[in-house]
């Protein structure tokens, strides 16, 4: 379980979100919903039982009047670099092996024992409560890119893989390289689809590819970066209440800190 | 002591054997033909008559230009030249009439058939022929049966995981789960 | 030999072991759970060539220029379409969802006939287009008898629903409200003509009172563009936008400056700053600008400050940052894109004015070519129309409703409703299974925005004439529906009067003309822009004369409905695939959640999750209370598109509906009808 | 009527009284199967866990039951390998309250599964590096050990003992338990170990994670203390339950406190350990993660007194009193404490279950509340009806206590 050993990979697909950007619109969330073929829920009021692979939490300052604020966080799966998910799984329904760097979930393979769930703390797991069964006829608006899960297995955000696939075979067809895909080849679709481009997504060890300096920039951290679990997704917001919230300071009181803990 | 008696009357190990040798025929043989159910494709098609006629496989398997495989081909293809009878062959005449005519796509049966969770690149095993995966179909002049398996559904020639897993590792490609499943 | 007992359980015993010597069980065992990966009652992908086409969604209230992506002919998902210059990529939430409400339950499946109390029977369509001549025959030439309600802004349907009105000897064609109807009327107050439009992407400070332009109002995500633009990842911003409103929404979220404002402020808070400005050297040529001033002068900060909580130097670093900025522009707007007074436009646009923005920030668009020659102006609203259906002023015999849904979407819609009952024949002309629909004796099934012809001109808010066009993206409808227009069209060819077109796509055909674009490039996705036309405006003091400023009441909050447009609109309730996005704080199983501040929840003696009803006029809502710090004081915010009496599963009888407990009065002055500042009563149950 | 299959020389009651208090019992039971055949129907959707809840009841009931049981392995090997010879008195007794709890907990564990069909990818897809893969193997193993264990037991039935084929095999069971009793050791200590490593490895959960030794979190070797701490003692917990309710004596006190005296040593060990491994977690990791003590804890049904419970109160204080002889001599302290002994380890079963995944770890998130419906307490329930069945049968008509004869002349 190696637990701090983060694996390498020549390609790191990664996610900079800035969050001073999103409106907190919620159409990444359809979007994902409608690449992933999550079936809608009669009452999706109860998030103790939905299905959000990406979801858009409501984080606050706190304050009142003039000096309130408020900030959107869409939350997609970290793809961890060093993933609390992956080592418990006994039965290998989920790895990070593939160059990219996308943490896989297997759902043929998932026996839904929970324990992946149990181990991630962006809570980007969920359980599928219920077999997906569509309104009549809304199931020839399914899309290709991804298999209907049965209930009883593990499923998450893996940054639209399919759409990874597809890439590369069209730079094959185009007699591209396609294990060097140029910026913006490939694209989930909440990155596609957000109105105010709030979400880029690239190579994270790319030059060529724009995320690389985003996620260096000064105002860009990640999530729970002290629990070491080196997230491919980044956020950047120049409000430093929103940088604050985004990993625990108990300690040292100071956003931003990228220590892990040894 | 009474059981003992009986006991004799038995024939020592042979009743087992009996059952065993039984077991091992029904397990070896019996089990493997009902497993399956027997299909055979809605038209006679002939692939051998088509390369006589000088085609190549690409000329209706053929790739689109977004690089993904446009697999078996559609009426709009088939019509091509068979908008109506042109042949004397029988299995011409059904697809003709029951299908060309009737606007209505044939509902061919895939031999090597995966499910929704593969995703399977053709043109990344472009280098690979045909063969090599599929039936050779090619040299047929009828279709060979399709053997579905009973209980998962899948087609007999459908490839195992183990299968690709195998290749993959003799060539060097990546056996991550990610390469093959969506 | 018989076999006895002890030989049968050796056979057994035997036939155990040499099973496990064969593939029977291991087989079995594997098969069994690959059967598990593919359950039978689990929907197949479907597979084949996946497209994308342009087409023009106008599920959202602005519409988005789109491409919808097919597999195998079928669509599935929708994507921004980066060639069109009003989207630039980007897609609303509700037009995000577009492909899977094609199948949306509450789709109405084909004609049908009211035969009951809520019973309906499906009819064919020659009987129902007959039934609809014969109705019309009856009440042809009658002034008055005959009306139609309109709920698409955009469209030049409504030309054709007025050219036929026209007719048949009727002038009764009435727009649902919305934004540019009272935006015109406003401009009118203001000594000019026209639509005004807003160029957020050339100027470098926006100030957004009440208007929440990047979740709502206007052409949402061209406006959500042009903010994006400004704000490189990881750069510095170039433009600076304010929110002032009555709650901390998803565009204050974005702003770098919010202040909450009532909802019954907006003009005081627009005239407040005007004053600020004024003091700070701000002058401008316009012929009641010393009238202007005086009127502003009553508005100080602090006379400001207490009547609306907001304080004093938050407007004035506003002032100062107004006046720092090189290309400032103010947008006023109620908070939920209706219903706002003239007035309220008025105070807010006379600061463009004031800065000397008007042609630049602001323009005025010119009036557009009619297609259909008999087409009146649009400039009567249905609010005011079923008020006097209500009192029997008006007493129409036929009402065609066309993309409206009066019953759910006007101020006091349960009075709305019962006059709708006054009248004898409705047709509702719509794709779903609306709350008009349900009370309408014929239902004309309308097709879904990817099976029709359609057209958007100058929607609400673009600073140039824009015009986009769409043509279906899938062959066959997925219900027995037809086009409304071709409908109305082959119903006037049956009353014997011609407008001269068969079909709705040569009706746009005939209005890119007129236009001079090219209807095959706008089908293709693309887009016509024109010019704004020139023209000063005055400053509307003598309109604005009628502002009065707010008084603090004890008994009653100001209620501000907010709009967040993923939850859909008037004519469309949430999509399934979006109540993911609603909060578990705004709606919990079929409790919606009214925000309002602590101290406001103080002063009313309610907490967190406590259960209230809200009530004003006739009408009563019920739901419960969450705590947000983001609502300006006294004021009590409220959810649009929840409460549905229609539609399906998904959406009926979710939370409770804030039109029925909105208040029209007459605007002072303007006599217009508003409900922008309603104010409510809260009191626990 | 049914008295000629008893064990020799002992009394037992009627069999309509017998007859009824099973049928009492299997009410409980098929109440509880037909949860099971539900869950198996529709899936575990009808339980009471959640998004935030993937583990719950079931998991807290399987590694408490686990731990319990952990008298089989744990007297085996006293008395096989290191030949305590008197444990002999009880050492039947274990093995069936082993295999009662072991077999549940696996019935449990096919229940908790989303697939249960594809339970068997553990076996032959296993992830070598999962602590869970770990538990999932000892388990069934050890599962299996002890059926062989508990085999010759039900062989020496009286009237099944009268034949030669299965009294000799019995017997040459018997010879070779010390065998199958070294296996159990080795498996039980592993995956009990694992069970507590499956909590130490969760690097996102702060208030489960541990550092530790080699591949093995410290919680990998507290959670192996702490069930061989109180896994003795439950088994004379129930034996003294047997006694009150059938009024017979079945194994004396000095075996009893013996056990007392084994599961005394381990707590204190167990519990010194836990003490410093908590002063080293609130002290050294919670700040290195940015989060404090205080933060792992909250309102009433998360508050530290639940720590302090398990800790102190069910913990230290039984330990102390297991291992001073005046208090573990006297009948009633002895039970008093086994009680306490059982309820701390099956309270840190469940903090590690629930507490650390009720926790937000993310600091814009919320504390979350879990609360097992009514299908998961039939399920667990029918768990325990059903050790009660077996246990009841075997009391009958097996010889399960070979003091008892002499002791109730």
């Amino acid at each position: 379980m190696a637990h701090g050993a983060t694996k390498e990979f020549k390609v790191t697909w990664g996610m900079v979100i800035d969050l001073d950007k999103c409106t907190g619109c919620g159409a990444c969330m359809t979007a994902c919903q409608v690449e992933n073929n999550i079936a809608p829920m009669v009452d999706a009021s109860n998030k103790m039982r939905t299905l959000s692979w990406m979801l858009v939490f409501e984080l606050s300052n706190k304050k009142s009047g003039a000096e309130a604020e408020v900030a959107y966080l869409p939350r997609p799966c970290m793809q961890c670099g060093n993933p609390a998910c992956v080592p418990v799984c006994p039965v290998v329904a989920t790895e990070k092996n593939e160059e990219g760097g996308i943490v896989s979930q297997i759902y043929p393979r998932c026996i839904g024992c929970r324990y992946c769930m149990a181990a991630c703390p962006y809570h980007a797991r969920y359980f599928n409560w219920e077999d997906p069964i569509f309104p009549k006829g809304m199931e020839k608006a399914l899309s290709p890119s991804t298999s209907a899960r049965p209930r009883g297995v593990v499923e998450k955000c893996n940054f639209c893989h399919t759409r990874f696939m597809e890439a590369k075979d069209k730079a094959r067809q185009e007699g591209g390289n396609p294990e060097g895909l140029a910026d913006g080849a490939y694209m989930p679709a909440c990155a596609e689809i957000c109105p105010t481009g709030a979400i880029s997504f690239g190579d994270v060890k790319n030059k060529e590819h724009k995320v690389f300096d985003l996620a260096q920039g000064k105002d860009a951290f990640r999530l729970l970066e002290k629990l070491g679990l080196n997230p491919q997704v980044y956020y950047v917001s120049k409000r430093e209440w929103v940088r604050k919230l985004g990993d625990n300071y108990a300690a040292t009181g100071k956003p931003g800190a990228a220590k892990k803990h040894s | 002591m009474e059981e003992k008696k009986q006991c004799k009357g038995c024939g020592g190990a042979l009743p087992f054997l009996i059952g065993f040798v039984a077991m091992l025929v029904v397990g070896w043989v019996v089990f493997p033909k009902v497993i399956y159910s027997q299909k055979t494709q809605p038209v006679r098609f002939s692939h051998k008559i088509h390369q006589e006629q000088g085609m190549e496989c690409a000329n209706c398997h053929a790739f689109r230009d977004d690089g993904s495989y446009a697999g078996l081909p559609k009426n709009e293809k088939c019509q091509e030249c068979h908008a109506d009878v042109v042949g004397s062959d029988p299995a011409e005449k059904v697809y003709v009439e029951q299908y060309a005519q009737k606007n209505k796509e044939v509902p061919w049966l895939v031999y090597q058939y995966q499910p929704d969770n593969v995703f399977f690149s053709h043109k990344a095993h472009e280098s690979f022929e045909c063969k090599e995966c599929h039936l050779e179909v090619g040299k047929m002049d009828t279709p060979p049966v399709y053997y579905e398996n009973r209980l998962s559904g899948y087609s007999k020639q459908t490839m195992k995981m183990w299968q690709c897993e195998r290749c993959h590792a003799e060539n060097g490609v990546s056996n991550a789960c990610h390469v093959c499943h969506k | 030999m018989g076999l006895d007992r002890r030989g049968f359980v050796k056979i057994v015993v035997g036939g155990v072991a040499g099973t496990l010597f064969t593939p029977v069980i291991w087989k079995s065992l594997d098969d069994v759970s690959i059967w598990s990966q593919n359950w039978p009652w689990i929907p197949r992908l479907n597979k084949g060539e996946v497209k994308s086409k342009a087409a023009l969604s106008k599920l959202c209230p602005a519409g988005c220029a789109v491409k919808v992506k097919t597999v195998g002919g079928l669509p599935f998902a929708v994507v921004g379409n980066t060639a069109n210059p009003l989207s630039k990529g980007g897609v609303c939430p509700v037009c995000a969802a577009g492909a899977q409400l094609m199948y949306s339950p509450a789709r109405v499946k084909s004609p049908m006939k009211k035969v009951g109390e809520g019973k309906f029977e499906a009819i064919k369509w020659e009987d129902a287009e007959a039934l609809l001549v014969e109705k019309l025959t009856a009440l042809k030439g009658q002034n008055g008898k005959i009306a139609a309600i309109n709920g698409d802004e955009t469209g030049s349907a409504g030309e054709v629903l007025s050219g036929l009105l026209a007719g048949l000897g009727n002038s009764g064609c009435y727009m649902m409200p919305g934004e540019k109807f009272v935006a015109e009327k406003g401009v009118k107050l203001m000594g000019g003509s026209g639509q005004p439009g807003f160029d957020i992407a050339g100027s470098d400070l926006v100030l957004m009172i009440g208007a929440d332009a990047l979740d709502s109002w206007g052409t949402t995500v061209a406006n959500q563009k042009a903010f994006a633009a400004t704000r490189p990842t990881g750069g510095v911003a170039t433009a600076k936008f304010v929110y002032a409103g009555p709650v901390l929404n998803h565009t204050a979220a974005v702003s770098d400056k919010f202040l909450p404002v009532p909802p019954t402020a907006t003009a005081a808070f627009a005239l407040g700053l005007a004053n600020l400005l004024i003091n700070a050297g701000a002058v401008c040529s316009a012929p009641d600008f010393a009238e202007y001033k005086a009127l502003a002068a009553k508005y100080t900060a602090e006379e400001v400050e207490k009547a609306t909580g907001l304080k004093a130097e938050s407007m004035k670093e506003l002032a100062a940052l107004i006046k720092a900025a090189k290309a400032p522009l103010v947008i006023a707007g109620a908070s939920f894109g209706q219903g706002a007074g003239a007035l309220d436009f008025v105070a807010g646009a006379s600061l463009n004015v004031l800065l000397g923005r008007v042609g630049g920030g602001m323009t005025l668009l010119p009036a557009a070519p009619k297609a259909v020659a008999g087409a009146g102006a649009s400039d009567k609203d249905a609010g005011s129309f079923l008020a006097d259906v209500s009192t029997g002023k008006a007493a129409p015999g036929v009402l065609l409703v066309y993309e409206a849904n009066p019953a759910y979407a006007l101020p006091q819609a349960g009075d709305m409703a019962k006059a709708l009952g006054n009248i004898a024949f409705k047709v509702s002309f719509s794709t779903y299974m609306d709350e008009t629909a349900s009370l309408c004796d014929l239902i004309l099934p309308a097709p879904h925005p990817f099976e029709r012809y359609d057209d958007n001109l100058n929607p609400y808010g673009v600073a140039k004439p824009t015009y986009l066009a769409g043509k279906p993206v899938v062959q066959k409808p997925v219900a027995d529906c037809k086009d409304p227009v071709d409908v109305l069209l082959g119903a006037a060819a049956k009353l014997g009067l011609s407008l001269g077109f068969d079909t709705y796509a040569d009706v746009i055909k005939a209005k890119a003309k007129a236009l001079g674009a090219d209807f095959d490039a706008l089908v293709a996705g693309g887009i016509w822009t024109g010019e704004a036309k020139g023209g000063s405006l005055n400053l509307g003091a003598s309109a604005l004369a009628k502002v009065a400023m707010p008084k603090a009441d004890d008994k009653t909050l100001a209620l501000a409905p907010m709009s967040n447009q993923a939850y859909g609109s008037a004519t469309l309730a949430t999509p399934p695939a979006n109540l993911l996005a609603v909060r578990d704080t705004e709606l919990s199983g079929k409790d919606l959640f009214v925000q309002m501040n602590a101290a406001t929840a103080k002063k009313v003696g309610v907490a967190e999750g406590a259960r209230v009803k809200l009530s004003a006029g006739k009408g009563e809502l019920k739901a419960r209370v969450h705590l947000n710090e983001g609502v300006a004081p006294g004021t009590v915010a409220v959810l649009l598109g929840f409460g549905r009496s229609a539609w399906d599963e998904f959406t009926k009888g979710k939370g409770d509906n804030v039109y029925k407990i909105l208040t029209v009065s007459d605007e002072a002055g303007t006599g217009l009808k508003v409900w922008a500042g309603s104010t409510v009563t809260v009191a626990k149950v | 009527m049914d008295r000629a299959l008893f064990p020799d020389g002992v009394e037992r009651c009627s069999f309509g009284k017998f007859v009824l208090w099973m049928g009492f019992i299997s009410a409980f039971f098929l109440f509880g199967l037909y949860a099971m055949l539900l869950i198996f129907y529709k899936g575990i959707v009808v339980t009471g866990l959640d998004n935030y809840f993937g583990f719950g009841l079931w998991i807290t009931f399987d590694l408490a039951v686990i731990a319990l049981g952990a008298g089989a392995f744990f007297t085996g090997f006293l008395k096989y390998i290191l030949k305590i010879d008197q444990l002999k008195n009880i050492i039947n007794l274990t093995v069936i309250v082993g295999f009662i709890c072991y077999s549940g907990a696996m019935l449990v564990l096919t229940m908790d599964i989303g697939q249960p069909i594809r339970a068997w990818f553990g076996y032959w897809h296993p992830n070598v590096h999962s602590m869970l893969t770990e538990v999932i193997f000892c388990i069934t193993c050890y599962c299996l050990v002890l059926v062989i264990e508990f085999v010759p037991l039900v062989l020496e039935q009286k009237q099944l003992n009268k034949i030669p084929f299965l009294h000799h095999l019995a017997h040459n069971m018997h010879v070779n338990m010390a065998l199958f009793a070294g296996i159990g050791a080795f498996l039980s200590t592993f995956h009990q170990g694992s069970l507590g490593g499956m909590y130490g490895v969760l690097q996102g959960r702060p208030y489960a994670f541990r550092e530790g030794f080699f591949i093995w979190p410290w919680t990998f070797f507290l959670f192996v203390l702490s069930a061989v701490g109180c896994g003795p003692i439950f088994t004379v917990l129930c034996c003294t339950l047997m006694e009150k309710m059938t009024g017979r004596k079945l194994v004396d006190f000095k075996t009893k406190a013996l056990m007392g005296k084994i599961a005394g040593t381990m707590l204190t060990v167990y519990i010194f350990f836990k003490i410093l491994d908590t002063w080293a977690w609130a002290n050294n990791y919670l700040p290195s993660v940015g989060m404090t003590f205080d933060q792992m804890f909250y309102g009433v049904i998360y508050g530290k007194w639940l720590m302090f419970t398990e800790i102190i109160l069910c913990g230290l204080v039984p330990a102390i009193m297991l291992i001073t002889p005046s208090i573990r001599n006297n009948p009633t302290l002895l039970y008093t404490a086994g009680i306490l002994d059982c309820i701390g380890i099956s309270l840190n079963r469940y903090l590690f279950t629930v507490q650390s995944i009720a926790m937000p770890i993310l600091p814009f998130d919320n504390w979350q509340f879990y609360a097992p419906n009514w299908a998961e307490w039939a399920t667990s329930g029918m768990i325990v009806a059903y050790g009660i069945l077996v246990m009841s049968l075997s009391y009958r008509y097996l010889p399960v206590f070979p003091q008892e004869r002499g002791m109730n002349k």
